[in-house]
């Protein structure tokens, strides 16, 4: 069982899972340059500088990058609270770091949908605040859902990070956790010193792979969008759907111009999770 | 005695690690073979090219007269065992033991009588339902020559067995492996660090040095008479003096004179001996100062300041030299090896 | 080793507690009562009928149907292969499986729907655009990307020693997969099967490009329940989504942590 | 290890070919056209037929699946399979299949104006073919409603189905006296802030349509095809109208509801106080099934309340013509129609011409109760309006997004 016969089959096999996602990117370029697809001419940029021309575009982007940064930050401190709250072996911590995990295999759309039915304009919450008296009509309340900052659909992708990221936190803590934070200790430093000068250190570099992960799914989650997105700005998923499904013939080249723009963007987050595994190993 | 495993002109390498260069020996049924040599130097990639894990860049393996080089490694009929003993995690004792049955389809009661027989050879019957994981180093060791037995291999090929057990485990595994000798009597090939070990077991002794085999003989010509510089210091001769030979026996050294029998080649060189090549008595030719008594399990040695430099000897009589006297030695002319060169 | 005091744990439980549940017993709600409007907290009334619509309803028990059916084919081609690949990568030299680590990812990174706008073209072409097959692949494409990177994890600290020996005891190479490898890994199949079934079971985006609409799983039927206004039908299909998982989570509930373990 | 190899893709080859199987092949298609109507319908027996349709209103959806399908299944053999799909949809969905060179997926497809005119420009469609039902002999031929789709000739390329009037729904209790014209809904609107707005798809444009005509002088004025410079004129005095009412728009007009069913739920919820539809039964369906209050009611505007037809079409790729025919002329049967007018399934108008069908027929279409909360039909023709060229809607709906919707606010 000699190893070069291996390494050439280890090689093609992964190369193959790469290949969907490659195609796609290839057929996205080729028909935002107008070389196929519906109206194939000779090759044209038109398309391609329709769309940076166009602030819708750098509306989405913004948007979604907002979003993407907003809910990433808020579930990686929920996550690394949890795993600093929720640290020893007693039935409660367990049952804390269970319960933190529980929505990791439920799907984002239901999250979506849990979203709308709990912050919509006329959701739970604005029948609590209502009963409590604080609103009398559903106008007073802030719009939550479909709205510009777009609390609920932050909501919904916060409430489905978390579990992934404390996960992560938990596992990174039980491994590697223990014998630094002791030594802290044992130097006289207090609870808060030795979070952040010993747990902290480690934890984030254990999380960063994640945290670049979970950021790079949640930029292009389509369902959480699609159920809680404002109309305007159109989120990024959204937009790029639009222009896809548009009858008018010049929109549509527009939207591979913007699938194959996501598609590069996923393949930076590669190299930065490439990057991120590189340096968490070498710490091992 | 036919040679059970044959070896000739083997070259490979393997990783960073030093290739091996135009190895070649032979190895009868029954007869064991211990590979000794600095780590590193390739005695265990030689093992698993015997076993078929690495291929050989150029050379033969030879397995009862048939050609195994390009064969893979379940077709060699060559047992190879790791150096800390792997058994399968997700079977009992007895189905370790009858998973080479299993492949020979060895069926119903043949088979768990062979395993009873096999297990009570190695007195670890009443270990066959247990787990691997709830064993002892020692059991485990015993499970994993059982199964070895089992696929009655025409080789038997051990890497470092003994490294890392404490010397009653060492016992233990030496006996083991001297029952799988007596049963089936496979060619066994042993690489180890331990020169007790391979002076117990060996029948031959092959010494491994940056992946060429410098020596090959029986273990008291190799521990006696060693064939180079190196092997000389790897089988225990840890005392040097800087000498010159006049080519008829005569050895000027920085203490003196003296004569060594049979011939040597002249010119300068070392004259190497080990703790027994001298020994402390009052009328020696010798004079010393002694600088350190370490008492060893088994042996004593004497540490001593001479004019040519720091020697070791060891002590046969009761009296002990305390350090700081001066004393005279004398050396057991047989005892000294002599190598020209730098 | 605590850094928040112990008093404080207790109330941070009830809160973790409610946080979680929240949003799951909101959609029980919704879905038993009929005439949930604003102001009411309460639903005025209560009745089965959305989930009575299981049964009488053709197109919800039959999305929930090809969901069932898809996330199963998707899990068990998505374990095999997963596995596979993982298995001779952890055989390839190191910079080889970062290689290998990056190429895994990719499916995983990109986005479905621009993964699903990119391929339509060419799943139309092989015939299988608004078949079942058609998104079968697609989410099967996906899924493989995150089982390799779980086998990936999970052969790095796999001891090939095992293997050897039973190779050097006879075992042919298909033998020692049978009877040492894989045998050796039956938890981790699960995991993997249940990690490719949960990627299909939650997907959108490729099963409506590449179903085309003629292809609705219980992931899409919430869309368009929420779309057409019946929020208690959503509520039953968002409930029957969440179900499994949280389910299997209970049953494989600590190799999920291994599984993590695993992957980072 | 190629042992493994191998049996893993014979597998997975048996797996797609067994998937496909359910796929007819394709007959010789101009032929069908010449087809006398028995041969079309032995060849449509126990085919399927997948029909690509709004799946958005639970009534229309309880009609297609409770009522249509199984009874086609019992006359024809035929299995129906209703799948998700809106006109821009329709239109992109065969855009790409054509590009891809593709077999079809739907063999029928429910559209209207807007899409008709885009399929019909791109020859998406196959056909002539509606001619040829027998059923159709029963169509209303003299209404211009039905037989001129946005005022573009039917021609066989698809087949009306029903016929539906804009109508505003609200609610008595909430609104004592409602305005009866878009100038006192101005009043109203500026009166009560925050509590209307309308939605970015179909029945969206629809109410943007009717507002054009009524700020332009009555929809006469639109007829004959488009006029660029009519478009311009017209439509600068809606956006003006918007501009000016905004600020007292749901969330000052920065967002909208996605669809009619958006709307339907802010109304529902008391977030706003008005909702529409295309259809102007809808509101008695929703109230039974609970999507509206019982209070609510519908309105119809003095200035005139679009009514147009939708219809049936075949795909230039549809993989069962045969089959698609034959479940259009099902459509257009009287107890189809029938059913479908009922204001407890769906409220549907009907496009046949009731002198036209047999006495006992004739007598249960007019015995049909009108139900107290939808508008009596004789105001509701008094009021018809039709719908003008497909361009000024198009051009309305983009103009709106990119003036209104898109513009910085």
């Amino acid at each position: 069982m000699t190893v070069d016969k291996h390494s050439t089959v280890g090689l093609i096999l992964p190369a193959l899972i790469a290949l969907p996602p490659l195609i796609g990117l290839g057929y996205a370029v080729t028909a935002s340059l107008g070389l196929v697809g519906v109206a194939p001419g000779g090759s044209t940029s038109r398309y391609l500088r329709e769309v940076i021309a166009n602030h819708t575009t750098w509306a989405a982007l913004g948007w979604t990058l907002w979003i993407t940064i907003a809910s990433t930050f808020l579930a990686t401190l929920a996550a690394v609270f949890l795993a600093a709250t929720f640290r020893a072996e007693s039935k409660a911590d367990r049952f804390g770091r269970i319960v933190a995990v529980l929505p990791l295999p439920v799907p984002h759309v239901v999250a979506a949908l849990s979203s709308l039915l709990i912050l919509g304009q006329s959701g739970l919450l604005a029948r609590v605040a209502h009963s409590a008296g604080i609103i009398s009509t559903p106008a007073q309340m802030p719009p939550l859902v479909y709205d510009r900052l777009g609390v609920g659909l932050i909501f919904a992708l916060v409430w489905k990070e978390i579990p992934f990221l404390a996960l992560i936190a938990f596992t990174v803590l039980k491994n590697r956790g223990g014998m630094l934070e002791e030594t802290a200790r044992s130097l006289g430093a207090n609870g808060i010193h030795t979070f952040f000068y010993a747990t902290w250190p480690v934890l984030w570099r254990g999380m960063l792979p994640g945290i670049v992960a979970v950021a790079t799914f949640v930029a292009g989650s389509y369902e959480t969008a699609a159920l809680l997105a404002p109309s305007r700005p159109l989120a990024l998923p959204l937009l790029t759907m639009e222009r896809y499904t548009a009858t008018a013939m010049d929109l549509r080249p527009g939207a591979f111009v913007l699938a194959g723009f996501t598609l590069l963007l996923s393949l930076a987050a590669v190299a930065a999770y490439g990057a991120t595994i590189g340096r968490t190993d070498r710490l091992q | 005695m036919r040679p059970m495993v044959e070896v000739e002109s083997l070259a490979a390498s393997f990783g960073e690690s030093a290739g091996l260069s135009d190895i070649s020996f032979s190895v009868g049924a029954g007869e064991l073979l211990v590979l000794l040599g600095p780590s590193g130097a390739g005695k265990t990639t030689l093992l698993r090219t015997i076993a078929g894990f690495v291929a050989a860049t150029s050379g033969h393996v030879r397995i009862a007269e048939r050609d195994v080089t390009c064969l893979p490694p379940e077709k060699r009929a060559a047992v190879y065992l790791h150096q800390s003993p792997v058994l399968f995690p997700h079977l009992s004792v007895a189905e370790n033991v009858a998973f080479p049955l299993r492949l020979r389809h060895v069926v119903g009661n043949r088979r768990s009588e062979r395993v009873a027989e096999l297990l009570e050879s190695m007195q670890i019957l009443e270990l066959a339902d247990r787990l691997p994981r709830t064993l002892s180093g020692g059991q485990r060791n015993r499970v994993s020559l059982a199964r070895a037995l089992a696929a009655s291999p025409m080789v038997l090929l051990l890497d470092e067995p003994f490294s890392g057990l404490d010397p009653g485990l060492r016992q233990d595994v030496r006996e083991a492996i001297r029952i799988v000798q007596r049963t089936s009597a496979p060619a066994t090939v042993v690489v180890t660090h331990d020169l007790d070990d391979a002076a117990l077991l060996a029948d031959r002794i092959g010494v491994l040095i940056n992946g060429r085999l410098c020596q090959i003989g029986n273990p008291r010509e190799v521990m006696t008479l060693p064939s180079s510089r190196e092997i000389a210091t790897l089988v225990g001769f840890t005392n040097t003096l800087s000498a010159r030979a006049d080519g008829i026996g005569n050895i000027e050294t920085a203490i003196g004179k003296l004569r060594v029998c049979g011939g040597t080649v002249s010119g300068s060189g070392s004259l190497m001996f080990r703790t027994d090549g001298g020994r402390l008595t009052c009328d020696g030719e010798f004079r010393g100062r002694v600088t350190a008594v370490t008492t060893r399990p088994g042996s004593v040695t004497i540490r001593l300041h001479s004019a040519a430099g720091e020697l070791e000897l060891a002590s046969e009589s009761g009296r002990l030299p305390e350090p700081g006297d001066e004393v005279e030695f004398a050396l057991h002319r047989e005892r000294l090896v002599f190598f020209p060169g730098s | 080793m605590r850094t928040t005091p112990i008093r404080w744990q207790s109330s941070l439980l009830l809160v973790l507690v409610l946080w979680t549940a929240l949003p799951i017993s909101v959609l029980v709600i919704s879905s038993i009562g009929s005439g949930w409007f604003y102001p009411h907290l309460v639903p005025t009334s209560w009745s089965t009928a959305a989930w009575s619509e299981l049964v009488s309803d053709r197109r919800l028990s039959r999305s929930l149907l090809t969901s069932l059916w898809l996330a199963s084919l998707t899990g068990g081609i998505a374990s095999i292969v997963g596995f596979e690949i993982g298995r001779r990568v952890s055989r390839t030299p190191v910079p080889l499986r970062y290689f290998a680590l990056a190429a895994a990812f990719l499916p995983v990174a990109a986005p479905p729907l621009a993964l699903g706008i990119g391929l339509q073209y060419f799943v139309l072409r092989a015939g299988l655009g608004g078949t079942l097959t058609g998104v079968w692949l697609a989410h099967s494409a996906v899924a493989i990307g995150y089982t390799t990177l779980y086998f990936i994890g999970v052969f790095a600290v796999f001891d090939r020693r095992v293997e050897e020996e039973a190779r050097s005891l006879g075992a042919s190479p298909l033998a020692t997969l049978a009877r040492v490898t894989l045998p050796l890994h039956r938890r981790q199949l699960a995991e993997a099967l249940l990690l490719g079934f949960l990627v299909s079971w939650a997907q959108v985006p490729l099963t409506l490009l590449i179903g085309q609409g003629a292809v609705e799983s219980l992931a899409t039927s919430v869309m368009s329940y929420v779309h057409a206004g019946q929020d208690h039908l959503a509520s039953v299909a968002g409930l029957l989504l969440a179900l499994p998982g949280l389910v299997l989570m209970g049953v494989v509930g600590s190799s999920i942590r291994r599984f993590a373990v695993a992957t980072v | 290890m190629k042992r493994a190899g191998i049996a893993i893709s014979s597998c997975f080859a048996l797996l797609v070919s067994a998937c496909n199987s359910d796929r007819p092949e394709i007959v010789d298609r101009a032929a069908i056209a010449r087809l006398p109507w028995e041969n079309v319908v032995r060849l449509a027996r126990g085919s399927a037929v997948t029909w690509r349709m709004w799946r958005g209103d639970p009534s229309i959806n309880a009609y297609i699946d409770h009522w249509v399908v199984p009874r086609l299944a019992r006359d024809y053999g035929i299995s129906l399979r209703a799948v998700e799909g809106q006109g821009p949809e329709i239109v992109n969905q065969l855009v790409v299949e054509r590009e891809a060179r593709a077999r079809g997926v739907a063999d029928l497809v429910w559209i209207n104006g807007e899409t008709f005119h885009n399929l019909r420009k791109a020859g998406l469609l196959w056909g002539p073919w509606a001619g040829r039902l027998p059923n159709a002999a029963a169509l209303d031929s003299t209404s211009p409603i039905v037989m001129r789709d946005f005022e573009q000739p039917l021609d066989g390329w698809e087949s009306p189905w029903g016929r539906v009037q804009f109508a505003f729904i609200y609610d008595t209790v909430r609104t004592r006296d409602p305005p009866h014209s878009f100038a006192e809904l101005k009043v109203w609107i500026k009166k009560h802030p925050g509590r209307f707005t309308h939605d970015q798809q179909f029945t969206g444009v629809a109410f943007q349509t009717a507002l054009m005509y009524s700020l332009s002088g009555g929809a006469g004025k639109f007829e004959g095809g488009f006029r660029p410079a009519l478009y311009k004129a017209a439509s600068a005095r809606v956006f003006g109208w918007l501009e000016d009412v905004l600020p007292d728009f749901w969330r000052a007009g920065r967002d909208y509801p996605l669809g009619v069913a958006e709307m339907h739920r802010l109304f529902a919820n008391n977030e706003i106080d008005f909702t529409m539809s295309y259809n102007q039964n809808e509101v008695v369906t929703k109230i039974r099934q609970g999507v509206l209050p019982p209070t609510a009611h519908a309105l119809v505007v003095t200035d005139g309340t679009l009514a147009n037809a939708h219809y049936v079409g075949i795909p230039f790729n549809a993989p069962n013509p045969p089959g698609a025919m034959v479940v259009a002329n099902f459509l257009l049967s009287p107890e189809a129609q029938y059913e479908k007018l009922r204001a407890e399934v769906w409220g549907d108008g009907t496009v046949l011409d009731v002198a036209k069908l047999t006495s006992e027929w004739r007598s249960r279409f007019e015995s049909l109760r009108m139900d107290s909360h939808a508008v009596p039909p004789a105001e509701l023709t008094r009021h018809a309006v039709p719908e003008a060229a497909p361009e000024y809607r198009e051009r309305l709906a983009d103009d709106w997004k990119r003036l209104v919707r898109d513009r910085a606010r």
